[in-house]
Order: structure tokens, then C-alpha cells, then sequence
């Protein structure tokens, strides 16, 4: 029972980082009919903008400690940071600390710039185009970024790590009634949870409620129709672009504790995500937000070792061929709608 | 006993009867129109017909033989070829490619994989859809691309690919539907003449009754998914019935 | 038509291109040479394999610091000498090899066994590339190592732990200076005997691929010696970058011990997950939970932050250590980039000299000579005291570094201290031992 | 449709049926089809010259392309687009998952080598029948979605099939070190091995690695009998693409690409259609996959990983879909810039630039440094992002206007002077 417990915990966590990532491809290709080969690439800048911020807090200058020695026998040289200097040694450590959720407050910005630059200056032109040519655009521009993040991080995974308060590990079998030690959860994989949460409800709340949520999800129906009615359709999508580019980077963000950011954690996603989005089925944000966690759940359980001896490998495949399993059950996915991406 | 016989065909979508015991005979080598105010059935009668909706209950039967639970291309074998509301066509061939594709159809089945040889070096084929193409009146547009042509040369090309076909049954969907005037007559001096000079039974749905009185032999009316009255073009005209439920509210066209 | 396998493109480049060949077509045959890319000018091609791009690519470009320092260091153009004044052969001078100024080409493995080859090969083919050595991988050492006895070159290994690559995979033209999956087993076993004690149960996650299973089985085979309980091993796929769902079931078993046979990002992401789900706090049958990380990088490790503290594991060398050999190159690597070098350019840097020093010492760049001079050749002054190139496997074997992460690093590059120095009789192995069986070196290939 | 002709040479536009009616045919081929052959004909036949346009030891040998191994690469890969492009081209049909075709090709030709022959013979047509029944199971299966349903369908299974290759199937792929023949390798057809040689890869004796080389001056010409074999087989390969492509099969196929419904109503079934063009396309994965075991004998799990089925996607939309040559010129293009660009580090940067003054010789190197070596991607990037925007229909669309442009430039001339005459 504990096992199966944490693996639903498992898989909603990793499911929430499927969601995130294709609740922005979906929005993208639901709105302006594009299919985005750079939206991996959107989170591991993301994710990189977690590391720029935690960068720009450690901006040190050199103090010699004439006490130690470095690796060839000089005076070391110790990093001090800025932050110190002005906020004092634990201020300082506090800021340096919370950088990470700090940085959430600097991505949104940078992301939907980076959003609203790339549809303006690139996917625009490339409406009306053939699907393959998005294709090789859209994957150009992902080894162009990745390349770039490349050449001023390397291509080490680099250490950001959770606040303190958050870093350590969280009982949660005694709270629900059952042996303790026996559920433990680490508490910023139920932060990054209950943030995916937020974030996806947000998305759906703005898109219900609001009058540009609704002009949105009209043109998502029908392009030419909400066009025909005199409203500027293209600004909305540009905004919905910056939105997706926007909740991309949040994942990356947020994801940087969980596993260490390195440039091509996107290549890394991008497969995967798109599966989600398509088993979801095409155009459909319930069904992609659906499709997420399911697949993250499922193989969470494949991962079992009770799972393994009887199937070696099937944690292998298992997001595969579950998706070949729905795909052909359900013609257009869990909630695809008819006509989208069909051609 | 007609060419096509629909008996007691019901199909629903959901809470929505779309079709509700539809009987019909359609008669060898007579032009037969369906006329219906929207949403009467037509489409959905047409698509029961063709392959591409498989009814709840009833039978459709062609040449005495079922359509039932077969696909489209094997229900187009049989004789039945179609003419849709858009024309379709295929955009990125040359036009006489378009008209080369039925021939192969006709004479191949619906399967051959005849991949060395040169298209241009089958020279029945190609003649015959030449000559199909002088007979639409089209031979000089062959090397068109097929998508570059206007909206009445499409469905001219789309009605000689089906008649390349030698159908004893052919369907039209509203084939004049959004059409200049124009067009418009010439599509119905067209469909006069194969009607003339072809043994071929025609089936039309149209919305337009100056096409439907031009060329219908026979028309039934359909309204709310249910044969209303079937007669000749004089009868129709003057029936009450056909008034109250179609006509009345479409006396502005 | 007359057979060259591979080109003596190495004639052309180096200078033999004159007068001769001006005028008429000249057919070149293969007789006129008596081994691959034979050098005849003034200088002679070496080829650096290295992952420049995919996941390993900054090891990939230590290892590139590493050749150009040990090119230097052979041809006397640098700031010093290196570990040519340590090395106990003193056949280098410091004037390139047997006179020839060494040259040095450089290519993308990609971490892809088809792309090192294609890369392998255009050093060959196009470069006349004498030896070939670099790479960050098992599957492209040993991929690259065949294509080099086809090809009648000699492949000096780069980075590559798999025991197969001098195990079932063995080829005559191949050398290994890297430790190896067995020697990690053998190293770490009594001391982890010494610290946890022999009442252990281990759980192993194992990457799901060659590498991982030979380090699995060396490790299993060498704690469950001394008494340990392996309870479980589960395979990971090597594209996993969250290990959570590995990592759950262990707090369902009574292992106190994890060991994590993952290397680079898996390591890293597979390392921070269990420290994030508490194992470190954990106390199982009134033990205290521990990890254990077979094989470490320092390079890789520092990805894993603060999470490697007090997690042993070994290492191949450490640029700590403080014989002189160490140290020379240490203070030539850190001088001229500023950092200390990786175990990746340590093994790169010996591997270049250890060849340039057989090939002076044979008086000869034919590939059959230089396997004659490294076989059971055995040296010092090189960074791990007394080693042997055994001429069984072309395996070498030299003392291991069981190593820790450390508690209070003084930079960024102090991540981990040296526990203990493994001495070489430990992790010796019979050449047929069941772990490495299946192999057959061959002879070697001078190709031509 | 501006200029009919010109089209024709290059493209899948149909026929200008009059014209090729009234003219006779060689081999089958229209006059414009032997026309584009004979030069691909000649252009691989020469490409060892054609490859190493640059002296040896001058500075820019080091774009020569003219040796075996990138020369074989060029051509298998473009086997394997043309291939491709039989599939994506005519039909529309987008699959993911290709390179699992090539992948399963390579398998079955190591395996031959290892147990039958190091003749590539029974190699390459085990591989294309392997290749051929996989991509059946396949295609049956995926080709009943149509779309990105259809492209997820491959993909997944590509990505199933390098999984299980690099991890639990190991003992049948050799998993992260692959396979490679080994001198204990049963291979019941061939004598035993002399001591000392190992197992190499021939053609009833003629080893793959064999080959001459021809010395003028200082260029440095190398003929290998691998390349040309692998060239012979990618002619034929090309040849029986364009009979495809002007077949009646390829019309349907065109058909289908332009209207699935019409096709249907037209009698004929989409399915087999596409399925045959799926297997087809398979079978030419398999051949360039047992070609390139055949050239270099050795298979790993990774060419089966989704970036390689990306790769022969990116081949054959950036050198034109649905052309006949583009695909081919797609494959050289990135697999030489993988394998020349990436070669290039900074001493060879510090030649070129050498005859700078210091401070601009290493401002130049600096520049140009991140797009060479380790930074190739961020060139290859780069290059499919101008292409596509600049030249929609990849580099057969920039072949014409550069063409057209000549033309043009003809046609004003002759209009200038004409007048004045």
C-alpha cells in the first residue's frame, strides 16, 4: 500500500512536468497551429534562468586567504560574494538560498519576452507554411538555444539546489495513518506539485473567465471566423505565445532542484512531450493535462522492481507503448479533436 | 425494382434522429433529385449511401447486392461514384492526371502495385483520359495544375473523373452549390447531356430549384429525416405538403 | 588493383608532396609502405577523439586540454616538461617522436559508437593519423578500438571503465591505462568492510547497459565476498533523468546500503534524488543508510552539489594526490588553464606519452613494434605509482583510489579527498578471469 | 508553374505529358529524368575528384571530403533519403521512426557477417528483407492513423526498438558496444581466417577497404572499392526511385498525398497505398543500413535513437521534399558538416588566420570559434533555419533560382543587345 502511495506520488510529480511542458506545446499548436520543436528548448532556458539568477546573486570578488593553499600550492583564492558585502553573511545566504524560487519572479519576464521575440520574429512567418518546415525551423532554433546555453554553461548538469527550508524530506506516513519512515517525501517535489497545480489551473481559469481567454479559445476553434469579427486574433496569439513560453520556463524553473539543469535536459523532454500531447490528443489542454498525468503515473509503476522480474525492460518502453496502445484505441488520442494535425 | 433500393434506414447522433425510416427506390436510368430544407437528412441519406456512414438499422442495396459494412472504394467499385458539394479534386496533380487516376481505377481495381513502369508510356490510359477530357471540354487545360483552375472547371473535371469511372449510379451533392449564375447553367447543360447521351442513373441533391426542375426526372422530398411525398417535378410543384415544409419557407429563392 | 586498406596519406601531408609527382599521374601501390600512415616527412599525425558535443562534451574538451599539453610536453614547445621529467623511461626527449614533430588532429565522437568510427576513420583516411586515442565512453572505446585493428593503427583508450573493453571486447592494437569495473569492485569492497561493516544489505540501481552491468557484477561479486546481502538490483534506462520512482522501493526493503552504478547525468540526477528522499537519514536494522558510488568523476560529481558528501566511490586518479608524477602535471595543466585536471585528462595525457615513449623505445611507428614495446612494459612516475601494461589483455594495473566526497571543500574543484590507496595486488585479476572471459586479443595488425 | 521545364528536371510536378510523348526514351527515363541521372552518374562516379578540390597540405584540405569513409557515408545516406523521401514525399506520410528501419538492417547484416560470410552480398539482401518485414509490421500498424498520430505511432516504435537495443536485448545487439565480426565468429561459408588477419568485408574477394590512390600534382586522389560499390548500389537505388516517382504507383501516391477522400471515391483504397510506399521506404532503410555494415562492419544501438530518424527528416526537407535529388543533397550536406566542420579546432583556426596581425588573427579565431569544432551544431542550427526561410523548397528550390537567376541574366542580356543590333 506505502509503495503504491509513493508511486502515485512519483508519478503525479513527474506527470506535472509532462503537463506543463505539453500544456504549453498544446496552447501553441491549439492556437496558432504550429508544431514547436523549440518548446524543450523554452524549458531548459527555463531552467537556465534559474541558474543566470543564482549566478548573478554569487557575483563574488576574490579574497586571498593567505591561511590555505589551492591546487598549486598558492594562496587561496576565496569567492566572496557581493551579497555579503551588502546584506551581511546571512541575509546574504538567505538570498543566495531562496534563489531558485526568486527566480521565478525573473524567468516570467525573460520568458515572455523570449516568447513574444521568437512568434514575431520567426514562427509568424511560418503560419501558413507546411508543417515540416515548422518542423525544421522550430528545431533549428532548439539547437541554436541549446547551443548557445551551451557555450557560457558548459555542458555539465549544474547543482541548483532548494531552499534549506525545502531540501529535506518530509514524513508523510504518520500524517496519514500509517507506519512512519515508511512514506517519506522530498517537500520540493510537493511544492513543485502543488506549483504545477497552481499554474495549470491558472491557465484554464484565465482561458474560462476572461474575455481574452474567450476570444482565444474561439480562434482555437475557428481562426478565420474570429478574424472575420474585427478582432486583432494575431496580438492574442502572441500573448498566448509568451504564455506558453512563459509556463515552459516556470516548469524548467522549478524542475532545477529535482534534477540538475544541463543544455539538452530540453532534447530531453521534447520527445516525451510531444507523446504526452499527442496520446492527450491533438488541440485538447484537458486532454494534454490529462495524457500528462496518466503517463507519469504509468510509469512510475512500470518502474517497480516487482514490475521488472517479471518484465525486464518495460520501464524502457512502457511510455511508448502505452501511447501506441491508446493511439490505437482512440483514434485521435484521450481528447483530440477531430481535423487537427490530421493532414 | 430499382437500381438502388433503401429500406427503412434510421440513423441517429446521439439524442439527434438524423434518419428516421428512410425508404427509397431510385430507378434505372432516370435522373432523381432529393430536395429537403436544411438539416432534413440529405447529406447524411447521401453518406449512408456511399459508405462513409454505416446506418443503425435498414438496408441499402445496389444492383440487388448490400452497400452495408463496406468501405468507400469498394462501394465505388460496384458502380457508384459521387460528386461532392466542394469539388474534390486532386489539387496537386495536372489535370489530366486527375482524369488519369479514375481510368486506372476503372481498369486495375482498387489496388495495383505498377511502380516501374512510366506513367505517360500506358497509352490506353492516357488517351482515354484525353478523350474524357475533350469531351468535358477541358483538353486544352491537361497540363494544368488541377488546384490553379476555376471553381466550375474543378467540378467539370471532378464530374469527368467520376463518369471516367462508367458509373451506373452517380451522386450529387449540391453540385452547384456556391456557384456564380453562370457556372451555375453551364453545370446544368452538362449534367443535361451526360443525362442524354449516357445510360447512366443520376441521383441529386440540390438546394436550387431552378437546377432540381431542369433535370430531375423524379424528386423526393425529405423533410426531418423522413420521405415526404416522391413524384415528378409537375406534382412536387403544386403539392401542399411540400409547400408547407420546404418550398413556403424557401419561396425567396 | 593493389590493396591499401587504409592510405599513407601521412606521406603526403608531411611534406613528401614535389617535384616528383608533377608531372605524371603517379599510381601509388601499397608495397611501398610497410604499415598504416607510416610518417615519412618531418612530422607525424596523432588523433584525439573526443566527445565535443552531447552530455560529455566537457569532459570531452579536458581530455582535448590534456592531448595539447601532452603534444606540447613532446615536442618541448611548452612551458615545461611535464611528467616527462617524472616518467621513469627516459627514451622522450622533449623533440617531438624519433625526431618527428608531433602533429594532432581532433574529431567529434558525439558519445555514438557511428560517429566516433566515422570520426576514427577520417583520421585515418584523410589525416594518415598514426593512433588514435580519446573518448568518454565504453560502447565508443570499444566500437573505436575494432575499427583501429582493422584499420592497423594503435587505439590508446581514453575514459572507459567496462570491463569489456579489455574483456570480451580485447583487441591486440588496443590499450587500456583507465581502471576498470573489476578494479572499482575489488578497491571499495574492504573499505567498505572497514566503515559498514560486513552485515550489509545492498540494493544496487544499475544503469541498464554493458557498463552498468559489469560494474554491477564486479561489486556484487566482490561486497557479497566479504558478506554482504545483495537484496535487490533494478536496471534504470540510460535516458532516465528522474529517479524517483527507483528510488521509492528501496524505502520499502530492508537494504541499508544503495549502490548506484550510474555514471555522468545519471549519477548526478540518480544521486540527488536519493539524498532529496532522505536515504542519508534513513536507519535500517539500527545501521545507518549509506550510498555508494562505484565509479566516480569529479567533473560529473560537481553537478550533484553538496550531495556527495561522505559517498564513496573510486577513481582512476585524483589531481590531489601528491607523488611527484602527480604533481608536474598538475602544475603544467593548472598553470596553463587555470584549473586542475580531470581523471578523464589524466589518463588522456599518460595514454599519449606511454606512446610516444613505446614508439622511441621500439625506434619504430609500426603498430606491431609499439604493441611489442607496451606489452608488460611496466613504468612509474606517471600519477599512480608502479604500473604494468599487461601483455594478457593490454590492460594496465596500477594501485586504485577509493576516494569521498568532502565535507568542507575549499573550491570548487576540492570535491572529493582520497580515503585510501588501493595497492595494485588487490585489484589484480587472472587474464582469463570469468568477468573478462570471451575475449581474444589476436595479433596485431600494422595494416598496409 | 511558371516554367514547366525547368520543374521537371528536379521535381515530382507531373510530366509535360506532349513532351514527353513526342520524345523517345532511354532506359525508361523521360529526357529530363536521363538527364538529371547521367549527371548524378557522373557526379558520383567523380566524386573522388570532385571531393578533394584542394591541394594536399595547402589550408583548405581541410574541406577536402574525398576520403572513403565520408565519400561512403555521403551515398549510403543518400540511399536512405531517397528512401525516405519515396515515403514523405510523394505521400505526405511524416514517420519518426525510420532510422529503427536502418537500425534492424544493420543487425541483420552484422549477423550475416558473423555466421554466413564476410561477402556483403547476403548481408545487404538480408538486411533489405529484415528492414522490409519490419517496416510491414509497422506500417500495418501505424498507417492506421494518419497525421502526427501517425508520426508519434513510428516514433514510438523506433524508440521501442533502440531501447530495448541498448539495454535488455544486449545479448542479440551487443547493447552499448554494439557488434562488430570477431575472428571466433562462426562464419560457416568462409574458410578459416589465416593467423593473424582479421575478418574484413569483400565482394567475392574484393575487399571493401581496397582502393588506390592517384597522385597529380599535389592533389591526392583516393579510389576505394567500397565507395563504389556503395555508389552502384545508390545509382540503382536513385534510378528506381525516379521509376517510381513517374510510375503510375507514384501518381497514387501523389494522390494520395493531394486528397485521400477523392482517391476513396475514386475506388481505390489509400491503405495499400500507403503501406507499399512504407514498406518500399523501408526496404531502401535497410539497404543503406546493411551498406553501412557492409563499409564499416560494425552496427551500434544509437543509429536507431530518434534523433537519427530526425536527421534523415531534416535531410530531406532541407535539400526539397518531393524532389528526386534533393533528398540526396540534403543527406551530404549535414553529414558533411558533421564530419569536416567538427574537425576543425583552433590551431587550424590560427593557420588560416595566420597572415593576420596577431591582435586580429586571434580576434578572427575567436569569432569564428564557436561555430566550428565543438560548435558545429550551432552552424548546422543555423543553416536549417536560413534554408527553410529563405528557400522554402529546400536547396532544389536555391539550385533553380540560383539557375533562373543565370537565365534571367542571359535573357536581359540578349535583350540589351538585341535592340542595338
Amino acid at each position: 500500500m506505502e509503495a503504491i502511495i509513493l508511486q502515485i506520488l512519483n508519478g503525479l510529480d513527474k506527470g506535472s512536468a509532462y503537463a506543463l511542458i505539453a500544456m504549453g506545446l498544446t496552447l501553441i499548436f491549439g492556437t496558432l497551429g504550429v508544431v514547436n520543436f523549440a518548446h524543450g528548448a523554452l524549458f531548459m532556458v527555463g531552467a537556465f534562468c534559474a541558474v543566470t539568477l543564482s549566478r548573478i546573486l554569487t557575483l563574488s570578488h576574490e579574497v586571498v586567504d593567505p591561511t590555505r593553499t589551492d591546487f598549486l600550492g598558492n594562496p587561496l583564492k576565496v569567492d566572496v560574494p557581493y551579497a555579503y558585502d551588502w546584506f551581511g553573511q546571512a541575509t546574504g545566504d538567505a538570498i543566495i538560498d531562496w534563489a531558485v524560487p526568486l527566480s521565478i519572479l525573473f524567468a516570467v519576464p525573460v520568458m515572455i519576452i523570449i516568447g513574444v521575440v521568437m512568434e514575431r520574429g520567426l514562427i509568424k512567418h511560418f503560419y501558413k507554411r507546411p508543417h515540416a518546415d515548422q518542423i525544421l525551423v522550430t528545431f533549428g532554433l532548439a539547437i541554436v538555444l541549446q547551443e548557445v546555453i551551451k557555450y557560457f554553461y558548459g555542458a555539465n548538469p549544474i547543482p541548483t539546489p532548494a531552499p534549506q527550508a525545502f531540501a529535506s524530506s518530509m514524513d508523510m506516513g504518520a500524517a496519514l495513518g500509517f507506519e512512519a519512515g515508511q512514506i517519506i517525501y522530498p517537500i520540493w517535489r510537493l511544492v513543485y506539485f502543488v506549483f504545477a497545480a497552481i499554474v495549470i489551473g491558472c491557465v484554464f481559469a484565465f482561458l474560462q473567465f476572461t474575455t481574452f481567454g474567450m476570444v482565444v479559445r474561439a480562434g482555437m476553434a475557428d481562426r478565420e471566423t474570429v478574424g472575420l469579427l474585427g478582432i486583432n486574433i494575431d496580438k492574442r496569439f502572441t500573448i498566448m505565445f509568451g504564455i506558453a513560453a512563459a509556463v515552459a520556463g516556470l516548469a524548467g524553473v522549478m524542475y532545477t532542484p529535482i534534477t540538475s539543469p544541463n543544455y539538452h535536459m530540453g532534447m530531453d523532454f521534447l520527445v516525451l512531450s510531444f507523446v504526452v500531447v499527442v496520446v492527450g490528443g491533438m488541440g485538447s489542454l484537458p486532454g494534454a493535462v490529462l495524457a500528462g498525468f496518466l503517463l507519469g503515473v504509468i510509469e512510475a509503476f512500470a518502474s517497480l522492481p516487482q514490475v521488472l522480474d517479471v518484465l525486464p525492460g518495460l520501464n524502457q518502453i512502457i511510455i511508448f507503448l502505452v501511447a501506441i496502445v491508446i493511439l490505437l484505441t482512440r483514434p485521435r488520442g484521450l481528447m483530440g479533436r477531430k481535423g487537427v494535425m490530421e493532414e | 425494382m430499382g437500381i438502388l433500393e433503401v429500406k427503412g434506414v434510421n440513423k441517429r447522433f446521439g439524442g439527434l434522429q438524423a434518419l428516421g425510416d428512410v425508404n427509397l427506390s431510385i430507378a434505372d436510368n432516370v435522373c432523381h433529385a432529393i430536395i429537403g430544407p436544411n438539416g432534413a437528412g440529405k447529406s447524411t441519406l447521401l453518406n449512408c449511401l456511399v459508405g462513409k456512414l454505416i446506418p443503425d438499422t435498414g438496408s441499402v442495396s445496389f444492383k440487388g447486392n448490400s452497400v452495408l459494412g463496406r468501405s468507400p472504394h469498394e462501394i465505388n467499385q460496384m458502380g457508384i461514384s459521387r460528386v461532392f458539394q466542394t469539388p474534390e479534386i486532386f489539387g496537386d496533380l495536372s489535370v489530366l492526371e486527375n482524369m488519369m487516376i479514375p481510368c486506372f481505377a476503372k481498369r486495375d481495381g482498387y489496388f495495383k502495385l505498377n511502380a516501374i513502369s512510366d506513367v505517360m508510356a500506358q497509352r490506353d490510359m492516357v488517351e482515354k483520359a484525353e478523350h474524357m477530357l475533350e469531351e468535358m471540354n477541358m483538353a486544352n487545360k491537361k497540363d494544368m495544375m488541377a488546384s490553379s483552375m476555376s471553381r466550375g472547371d474543378k467540378r467539370r473535371l471532378e464530374i469527368g473523373m467520376c463518369l471516367a469511372q462508367e458509373p451506373s449510379l452517380l451522386l450529387l451533392d449540391e453540385p452547384t452549390a456556391g456557384m456564380a449564375r453562370a457556372d451555375t447553367n453551364n453545370t446544368i447543360d452538362l449534367l443535361k447531356q451526360i443525362k442524354d447521351e449516357r445510360d447512366i442513373t443520376i441521383a441529386i441533391i440540390e438546394h436550387d430549384m431552378h437546377v432540381v426542375f431542369s433535370l430531375a426526372d423524379r424528386i423526393t422530398v425529405l423533410a426531418q429525416g423522413t420521405p415526404l411525398v416522391e413524384d415528378t417535378p409537375e406534382n412536387i410543384k403544386g403539392h401542399p405538403k411540400v409547400r408547407e415544409a420546404y418550398l413556403g419557407e424557401n419561396s425567396g429563392h | 588493383m593493389s590493396k591499401s586498406n587504409f592510405t599513407r596519406r601521412g606521406v603526403l601531408r608531411t611534406g613528401a608532396v614535389g617535384g616528383a609527382g608533377l608531372a605524371l599521374p603517379t599510381i601509388f601501390t601499397s608495397g611501398a609502405s610497410a604499415f598504416t600512415n607510416e610518417p615519412t616527412g618531418g612530422t607525424v599525425t596523432l588523433g584525439f577523439n573526443v566527445p565535443q558535443t552531447g552530455p560529455y562534451a566537457d569532459e570531452g574538451a579536458d581530455e582535448l586540454r590534456a592531448f595539447e599539453l601532452a603534444v606540447e610536453h613532446l615536442n618541448g614547445t611548452g612551458a615545461d616538461s611535464g611528467m616527462l621529467d617524472t616518467f621513469s623511461s627516459k627514451a622522450l626527449k622533449g623533440n617531438g617522436i624519433l625526431g618527428k614533430k608531433v602533429e594532432y588532429v581532433t574529431g567529434d565522437t558525439q558519445t555514438k559508437s557511428d560517429a566516433a568510427r566515422a570520426s576514427a576513420r577520417s583520421m585515418i583516411e584523410k589525416d594518415g593519423a598514426v593512433m588514435v586515442s580519446g573518448g568518454s565512453s565504453s560502447g565508443v572505446a570499444v566500437a573505436v578500438q575494432a575499427l583501429c585493428q582493422e584499420a592497423g593503427v594503435i587505439f590508446m583508450a581514453g575514459l572507459t571503465h567496462s570491463n569489456d573493453t579489455t574483456g570480451k571486447d580485447r583487441r591486440a592494437n588496443g590499450f587500456r591505462h583507465f581502471f576498470n569495473s573489476y578494479m572499482s569492485g575489488a578497491a571499495l569492497a574492504p573499505v567498505l568492510e572497514a566503515r559498514y561493516g560486513s552485515d550489509r544489505n545492498a540494493y544496487h540501481l544499475t544503469a541498464d547497459y554493458n557498463w552498468g552491468y559489469t560494474t554491477e557484477e564486479a561489486v556484487r561479486s566482490s561486497t557479497e565476498a566479504m558478506g554482504w546481502n545483495t537484496v535487490n538490483a533494478v536496471k534504470t534506462p540510460l535516458t532516465a533523468t528522474d529517479f524517483s520512482a527507483y528510488i521509492t522501493p528501496i524505502l520499502q526493503s530492508d537494504a541499508d546500503v544503495l549502490v548506484l552504478n550510474h555514471y555522468g547525468g545519471n549519477m548526478v540526477n540518480s544521486l540527488t534524488n536519493a539524498v532529496q528522499f532522505g536515504l542519508r537519514d534513513r536507519i535500517v536494522n539500527g545501521k545507518n543508510f549509506e550510498i555508494v558510488v562505484p565509479l566516480y568523476s569529479r567533473l560529473m560529481a560537481k553537478g550533484a552539489g553538496a550531495n556527495v558528501k561522505g559517498i564513496f566511490g573510486s577513481t582512476n586518479w585524483h589531481w590531489s594526490l601528491q607523488d611527484a608524477g602527480s604533481q608536474a602535471f598538475v602544475r603544467s595543466f593548472g598553470t596553463k588553464y587555470g584549473f586542475p585536471p580531470s581523471q578523464a585528462a589524466h589518463t588522456c595525457y599518460v595514454q599519449t606519452l606511454l606512446y610516444a615513449d613505446a614508439v622511441e623505445r621500439a625506434g619504430s611507428f609500426n603498430p606491431c613494434a609499439v604493441v611489442e614495446a607496451l606489452e608488460d612494459f611496466e613504468f612509474d612516475g606517471l600519477g599512480n605509482g608502479k604500473t604494468l601494461y599487461r601483455g594478457d589483455d593490454h590492460q594496465c594495473f596500477k594501485d586504485v583510489l577509493v576516494v569521498k566526497g568532502k565535507e568542507n571543500p575549499t573550491s570548487e574543484f576540492d570535491l572529493l579527498e582520497i580515503v585510501e590507496v588501493t595497492p595494485v595486488e588487490q585489484v589484480t585479476y587472472a587474464p582469463d578471469h570469468p568477468q573478462f572471459a570471451g575475449g581474444e586479443l589476436g595479433t596485431c595488425n600494422p595494416g598496409a | 508553374m511558371t516554367d514547366q521545364t525547368e520543374q521537371h528536371a528536379t521535381s515530382a510536378a507531373p510530366a509535360a505529358s506532349s513532351a514527353t510523348q513526342s520524345s523517345t526514351k532511354v532506359l525508361g527515363l523521360g529526357p529530363k529524368d536521363f538527364k538529371l541521372m547521367f549527371l548524378v552518374v557522373v557526379l558520383t562516379m567523380a566524386a573522388p575528384f570532385l571531393l578533394n578540390p584542394f591541394p594536399e597540405g595547402s589550408a583548405m584540405a581541410q574541406f577536402n571530403a574525398g576520403y572513403p569513409d565520408l565519400m561512403q557515408r555521403f551515398v549510403i545516406f543518400g540511399i536512405f533519403a531517397i528512401g525516405f523521401n519515396i515515403l514523405f514525399g510523394l505521400t505526405g506520410y511524416l514517420s519518426f521512426g525510420h532510422a529503427a528501419f536502418l537500425g534492424v538492417g544493420s543487425y541483420a547484416g552484422i549477423w550475416m557477417m558473423k555466421l554466413l560470410t564476410m561477402n556483403v552480398i547476403p548481408a545487404i539482401v538480408v538486411s533489405v528483407a529484415v528492414a522490409g518485414v519490419f517496416a510491414l509490421i509497422v506500417g500495418y500498424i501505424s498507417l492506421r492513423r494518419s497525421g502526427i498520430y501517425f508520426s508519434i505511432l513510428t516514433l514510438a516504435f523506433a524508440q521501442m526498438s533502440y531501447s530495448l537495443a541498448y539495454s535488455v536485448l544486449t545479448p542479440i545487439t551487443g547493447g552499448e558496444t554494439g557488434l562488430q565480426p570477431k575472428v571466433a565468429d562462426p562464419r560457416i561459408l568462409d574458410g578459416a581466417l589465416e593467423a593473424g588477419a582479421s575478418p574484413r568485408a569483400n565482394l567475392f574477394g574484393l575487399e571493401m577497404g581496397a582502393g588506390f590512390e592517384w597522385q597529380v600534382g599535389n592533389w591526392l586522389f583516393t579510389f576505394n572499392a567500397g565507395y563504389y560499390v556503395a555508389a552502384v548500389v545508390m545509382l540503382v537505388a536513385f534510378y528506381l526511385s525516379i521509376r517510381i516517382f513517374r510510375s503510375p504507383f507514384g501518381m497514387m501516391l501523389r494522390a494520395v498525398k493531394s486528397n485521400q477522400q477523392r482517391l476513396s471515391y475514386t475506388g481505390l483504397s489509400p491503405k495499400p497505398y500507403t503501406l507499399a510506399a512504407f514498406v518500399i521506404s523501408g526496404m531502401y532503410a535497410g539497404l543503406a543500413g546493411g551498406l553501412l555494415v557492409a563499409m564499416d562492419t560494425q552496427v551500434g544501438a544509437e543509429r536507431m535513437f530518434w534523433t537519427a530518424s530526425g536527421e534523415v527528416v531534416l535531410m530531406t526537407i532541407l535539400g526539397g521534399a518531393g524532389t528526386l535529388i534533393g533528398p540526396v543533397l540534403g543527406a551530404g550536406l549535414i553529414k558533411y558538416m558533421e564530419n569536416i566542420l567538427s574537425k576543425i579546432n583552433k590551431d587550424i583556426l590560427h593557420e588560416w588566420f595566420f597572415f593576420l596581425p596577431d591582435g586580429f588573427e586571434n580576434l578572427m579565431v575567436e569569432l569564428v570559434y564557436p561555430f566550428i569544432g565543438k560548435g558545429w551544431h550551432l552552424t548546422l542550427g543555423i543553416i536549417f533555419m536560413l534554408v527553410v526561410i529563405f528557400l522554402p523548397g529546400g536547396l532544389v528550390e536555391g539550385g533553380q533560382k540560383i539557375a533562373g537567376m543565370f537565365k534571367r541574366g542571359k535573357d536581359a542580356d540578349a535583350s540589351k543587345t538585341t535592340p542595338a543590333e
